[in-house]
């Protein structure tokens, strides 16, 4: 599987609900040692609407400034969640969960 | 690219020129020829200011000059090819046809000069220029 | 095993620069692959790899050029055993040339720059 | 002392290199008939540049990256392909008409058409490019479009009645017989021309060329806000100069030859041989960065091996887009389109494409993660949003205003 392979991908929570599309990929180092890096294990899908503003950093990384750009894409990205990759269910094209509802998004 | 580029710059030019159906289409039209003209044949006689003054050399006079002439004789063949709608707008194609004939010419003549190196010359040369321009801007004011 | 760094594949490593173990660039971070049980096992570089990630026509185009110009479908493979930084850019203990990733920089060398006389001097 | 003359060098250098064919042509149009009316704009379009410019080089000197390379990073492939489109649509046609500038410019002294000298042209500038030490280039193009201040000693022999100009500046109105579209169409220009993407795209790739650190910025802060504020003061006299003479004649600009009149009859011919050797020297050093600038960005979102510092062989494909782009861009200069059009369209063009690489250089510059303690200040984000909502204003006003007068008619 590639990486661009679930970015993109509509993600539907119970019922078929439209819970958004995934953004991005939370990888967390904790695997075996692979060369000078622990390996990349994927944690969690992000989940939201807006490709672009969830690019720009201001949802995850400490990038919070000027305020009104700010402001604007905290707004476009407030409704982002997270889903733990191990509830996540691909096939034929979506991402499948039984839920209503995403976590949170920690910040990095 | 290029294609697309100059597939662009035509359709956004493609404006400049359409048909004219009423007189005061046809007048706004003589207007502003008679208003780039004069432009043209304007900076043709500062050009000659600057040669009476000793102020400019024969080679870049000429490419002013030059210019100047070209601009003139494409908004003369372009204003030509406009289909005049009546009797008024035939009197009014008239008069501003010839006035834009002696504009060229008179360019012309002046490109000549520079261009034999007579530059002492240009300003008597320049002489009939300066009444076509006040003629050219009479019109372009009437018809605006 | 204590909780690792976290990183988002997107905002953190999807088109970061690659820099080779001589300092000279491969490529940018097209793509990633993932093993089965969920693990990052490599960097994907190339056009072929863009063209996945375009998608639509314009990856269809890119991936159909890319086949006939040169030849693979397959991107240049970067095991993340090789991997020593990932900062704000990734650098990698092998070289470009080791790596694979030079077959295009050596073609632009081999039938235009290089037979420009002066093109074989030293940088400034 | 040495640390003084460079400094000092680097502030003529920059003005010099602020001008080019599209601020030739954009203030020189602009004088002729709108007189001082459309002078504010060159200032807000001056301290648009310096803002953009410092912060491009603040991250460029502390992150040691390209201006593409941040692009694709923030947008992504996708929105980054299409930017880097844009902006290479338009840094190509200016680079066509700073081509055809030069050999406009050529013309002037030797009356030979300049469709002759495009080739010739082309060539140069390419071997410029291939063979000549990047701060050498820069510096002796920048130095040489100096003669272009004997604009500013034309109008001051030409006499202006200096209150009237003031006021006129100072109260900015449409002249009588302008609509008002057509005058928001050529602020729309001069402000495109002030404000050139290419510009950005040069100085911050120059930047990491020249292994700027963050002790350099100091340096860079004064050549920037010295130089492009006296640069945009060259500019204001062009418009100056076509203003005193053509306004009330009744002409219009069309043409490079008409630009230089005003001065040949304020100066006489030294005054012109210093205009036609400016002339070549600003588009000639424009062509130079607008070349170097497709290649850079492209060679910046692909991540390949960019730049003069290193040998052409080991950087082979940026020099291929390069000389490609100079190929092209000659070619299209010898289908005869008049490259004083190709001018102005290229100066709206850039007006349109500018919030494109601003926003993500502004996002970039406020990222703790690239920049640590050298993220925007406070004052830097004020304006930086201000121009931000100006920017999209601009962008979005330019093509419908550029149908609905006709491209400025």
């Amino acid at each position: 599987m590639r990486g661009s392979d679930v970015i993109g991908l509509p993600v539907l929570g119970r019922g078929g609900r439209v819970l958004g599309k995934v953004l991005d990929v939370r990888l967390v180092q904790d695997g075996p040692l692979r060369g000078a890096y622990a390996a990349l294990r994927v944690d969690a899908l992000v989940v939201g609407r807006h490709t672009v503003a969830a690019h720009l950093g201001y949802d995850r990384a400490r990038v919070n400034g000027p305020w009104l750009v700010n402001a604007v894409v905290n707004a476009l990205t407030r409704g982002n969640g997270l889903l733990p990759w191990d509830e996540a269910e691909i096939a034929d094209g979506v991402v499948r969960c039984e839920r209503d509802a995403l976590d949170p998004v920690p910040p990095i | 690219m290029r294609r697309g580029v100059a597939l662009l710059l035509a359709l956004l030019t493609a404006s400049c020129v359409s048909p004219s159906r009423t007189d005061r289409d046809y007048e706004l039209k003589a207007g502003n020829s008679a208003k780039a003209v004069a432009s043209s044949v304007a900076t043709a006689l500062l050009g000659v200011e600057a040669a009476r003054r000793h102020r400019a050399p024969g080679p870049y006079l000429s490419v002013l000059i030059a210019s100047a002439e070209e601009d003139a004789s494409s908004v003369q063949s372009q204003f030509d090819s406009v289909q005049p709608p009546s009797a008024h707008a035939d009197a009014q194609r008239a008069e501003l046809d010839d006035l834009l004939s002696q504009a060229v010419d008179g360019l012309a003549l002046l490109r000549i000069t520079v261009r034999r190196g007579e530059l002492d010359q240009l300003d008597t040369k320049a002489r009939p220029l300066r009444a076509v321009l006040v003629r050219l801007r009479t019109l372009s004011e009437e018809w605006q | 095993m204590m909780a690792g760094r976290v990183l988002d594949l997107a905002l953190h490593l999807l088109d970061r620069q690659i820099i080779d173990t001589d300092g000279n660039p491969v490529g940018n971070v097209d793509d990633v692959e993932i093993d089965e049980s969920g693990y990052v096992e490599a960097l994907l570089v190339g056009p072929q790899a863009v063209a996945g990630r375009l998608g639509g026509r314009l990856g269809e185009w890119l991936a159909f050029w890319t086949r006939v110009l040169q030849g693979g479908t397959e991107p240049t493979r970067i095991p993340v055993d090789l991997l020593t930084d990932l900062g704000s850019h990734i650098t990698v203990a092998r070289s470009r040339t080791e790596l694979g990733a030079h077959r295009n920089e050596d073609r632009a060398r081999e039938y235009l720059i290089g037979r420009i006389p002066g093109g074989r001097r030293e940088g400034e | 002392m040495k640390r003084l003359l460079q400094v000092f060098l680097g502030v003529l250098t920059a003005i010099g290199g602020f001008v080019d064919i599209g601020d030739l042509v954009a203030n020189a149009l602009v004088g002729a008939r709108f007189g001082m009316s459309l002078a504010w704009v060159v200032l807000v379009g001056v301290v648009g540049i310096c803002l953009f410019a410092e912060m491009s080089g603040r991250v460029a000197a502390v992150t040691g990256r390209g201006t593409f390379d941040l692009v694709r990073e923030r947008l992504g492939v996708r929105a980054g392909l299409l930017n880097l489109v844009a902006s290479m649509l338009v840094t190509f046609l200016t680079l066509a008409a700073e081509l055809g500038g030069v050999a406009l410019a050529i013309e002037l002294a030797t009356s030979v058409n300049y469709l002759l000298f495009v080739p010739l042209v082309a060539f140069l500038v390419w071997f410029v490019i291939w063979r000549m030490p990047f701060e050498h280039m820069e510096r002796a193009f920048g130095l040489l479009g100096l003669a272009l201040v004997v604009f500013a000693v034309a109008f001051w022999k030409l006499g202006p009645d200096w209150g009237s100009m003031l006021h006129q500046a100072s109260h900015p109105a449409v002249p009588d017989g302008e609509g008002h579209p057509t005058y928001w169409y050529y602020a729309i220009a001069l402000f495109g021309a002030a404000m050139t993407p290419y510009e950005v795209f040069f100085f911050s790739s120059g930047a990491v060329e020249e292994g700027w650190t963050k002790k350099d910025l100091m340096i860079e802060r004064i050549n920037v806000y010295l130089g492009f504020p006296l640069g945009g003061l060259l500019s204001i006299a062009i418009a100056g100069c076509t203003w005193l003479v053509f306004m009330p004649a009744g002409v219009e600009v069309d043409h490079l030859d008409q630009v230089a009149l005003p001065v040949a009859l304020a100066a006489g011919k030294v005054g012109l041989a210093f205009v036609i050797v400016g002339f070549v020297a600003a588009t000639f050093g424009a062509a130079l960065e607008t070349g170097l600038s497709t290649g850079y960005s492209i060679a910046q979102y692909l991540g390949w091996s960019w730049g003069k510092s290193v040998a052409p062989v080991r950087a082979a494909r940026f020099h291929a887009v390069v000389l490609v782009a100079i190929v092209l861009g000659a070619m299209l200069i010898l289908t005869t389109v008049d490259p004083i059009m190709v001018t102005e369209y290229s100066i709206v063009f850039s007006a349109v494409a500018l919030p494109l690489t601003y926003f993500p250089i502004l996002v970039v510059a406020n990222d703790p993660g690239y920049m640590g303690e050298a993220v925007n200040s406070r004052l830097t984000n004020a304006l930086g949003t201000a121009y931000l909502g100006l920017l999209t204003v601009v962008s979005l006003a330019a093509i419908p205003l550029m149908v609905a007068t006709k491209a400025g008619q």
